[in-house]
């Protein structure tokens, strides 16, 4: 059952990752997270949103879409975009001994991701909507 | 206002470049700009202070992976100090310290770079 | 022409009232606003949003959303409830010395948006959505 | 984060009143339940110190409005003092300076409730 929902819908642009890490902030305030859970949290949610403004638009302005949803156990954050998709199951997890040891650079957004939260799920429908699940259990 | 601040001083022969604030995919441009100046120069010691730093998104830790061979192969190396618990975390879930050295204080990392 | 677009849906509970406040700061920090200007913005949106919290929903839990937008030489925020609306026409603006006078409560938000924005216009449409747009030139 | 504070000493028979971070319709009652455990035990001087308010709303506003007539009925009165420039100008929008006295400093308003 969903407790509370908070939504913000703005202008994908790098500028406004920090307004998002706040809206964040200020809604999640009152649940009982550690600040460490709540850095996972900020942080997923930057990559993901990184990633709509980088892949999904290359840098053309466009909008973003971020849902909360809180639950008694948990909550879960939905990153929607309408840019062009892709496939997740076509991206490789880095090897983190190889990469560091090839100087390998970017690919790390979708790994931290899925090291942070407790799922990770993408529903891409090129053309309407691409949508990542992130969520996290008290 | 938040935002993200660089400053680079030279200490004996290692361009020490402190950063502080928050450092994202927004801001991560900054950086690789500070250290294309310092590079170009054929300046390779390079020790970043994290002491100010509140946030780093992957954005920020490509610019150390975009500029770490680079340094390297010039004889030099990026060293880092100061880094506090929160950002340590997430260099380490990455294996990050495997390549970087990380000290506590600026002092030792400035020594080490003279061995 | 706008030029971007916020948006904010949240639950409509006082305890809301600092996250859109944070919202709107950093929505807004790329704006040439002076801080004056931006204080006015932000406790007129805070006004109409505790009118909805207080009167549209009589404090029962619903959501309040909020919609900024950007233009050129303005910024237009709508704040939109769906309770149960009201004839603002004949909401009284108090007059000041008799109100002080009569040491009277409470009834000065309306007033204190119309003196802080440039524009101040109720859409009533109880039953769907109540609407105020609240407009600050540059 | 930011929220509001109360912490409310005696200064000889003054009730002074120190409020910090932010009034509004969340945090309003807060202080009214501040006014009524002050004026019930019938202590009608009070002194509301705003160094370090940040923010109010008409909300806070109310809260003096309330107990302001009762107050001065019992021979008493709510004084202001410390207001920052960003508090006075609400304050001021409306022309509540007409109905209380704001003060520079503590001890002047402390000094005038002695008249
Ligand atoms: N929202 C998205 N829209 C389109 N492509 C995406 C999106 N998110 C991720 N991708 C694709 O997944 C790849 C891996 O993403 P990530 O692990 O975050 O690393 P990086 O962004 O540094 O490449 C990206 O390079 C991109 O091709
Ligand atoms: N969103 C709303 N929904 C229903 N009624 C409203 C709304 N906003 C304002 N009102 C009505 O307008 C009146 C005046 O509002 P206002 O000037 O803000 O003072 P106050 O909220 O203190 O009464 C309210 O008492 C209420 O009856």
């Amino acid at each position: 059952m969903i407790l509370q929902s908070y939504q913000i819908k703005i202008p994908a642009k790098t500028g406004n990752l920090e307004v998002i890490r706040n809206f964040l902030i200020s809604s999640l305030q009152t649940l009982k997270f550690s600040e460490e859970e709540l850095n996972k949290v900020l942080l997923s949610v930057d990559e993901a949103c990184s990633n709509v403004i980088r892949h999904a638009y290359n840098f053309k302005e466009n909008q973003i879409k971020i849902d909360l949803k809180i639950e008694k156990n948990k909550i879960s954050i939905f990153v929607t975009d309408s840019g062009k998709g892709f496939d997740p199951s076509k991206i490789e997890t880095p090897k983190m001994d190889e990469y560091l040891k090839n100087f390998k650079v970017g690919g790390l957004g979708i790994l931290i991701m899925k090291k942070l939260m407790d799922e990770v799920e993408y529903d891409i429908r090129p053309g309407s909507q691409n949508k990542v699940k992130l969520v996290k259990y008290f | 206002m938040s935002g993200f601040k660089i400053d680079t001083k030279k200490e004996e022969s290692v361009s020490v470049v402190r950063i502080s604030g928050f450092l994202d995919a927004h801001t991560a441009h900054e950086l690789e700009a500070e250290f294309q100046g310092i590079t170009s120069k054929g300046d390779y010691k390079i020790l970043v202070n994290f002491a100010g730093l509140d946030y780093i998104s992957s954005a920020g830790l490509g610019v150390f992976m975009g500029f770490i061979e680079l340094v390297r192969e010039n004889g030099g190396d990026i060293k880092m100090c100061e880094m506090n618990v929160k950002i340590y975390k997430i260099f380490d879930l990455l294996g990050f310290p495997n390549l970087y050295e990380i000290f506590d204080t600026q002092a030792e990392a400035i020594e080490k770079f003279k061995d």
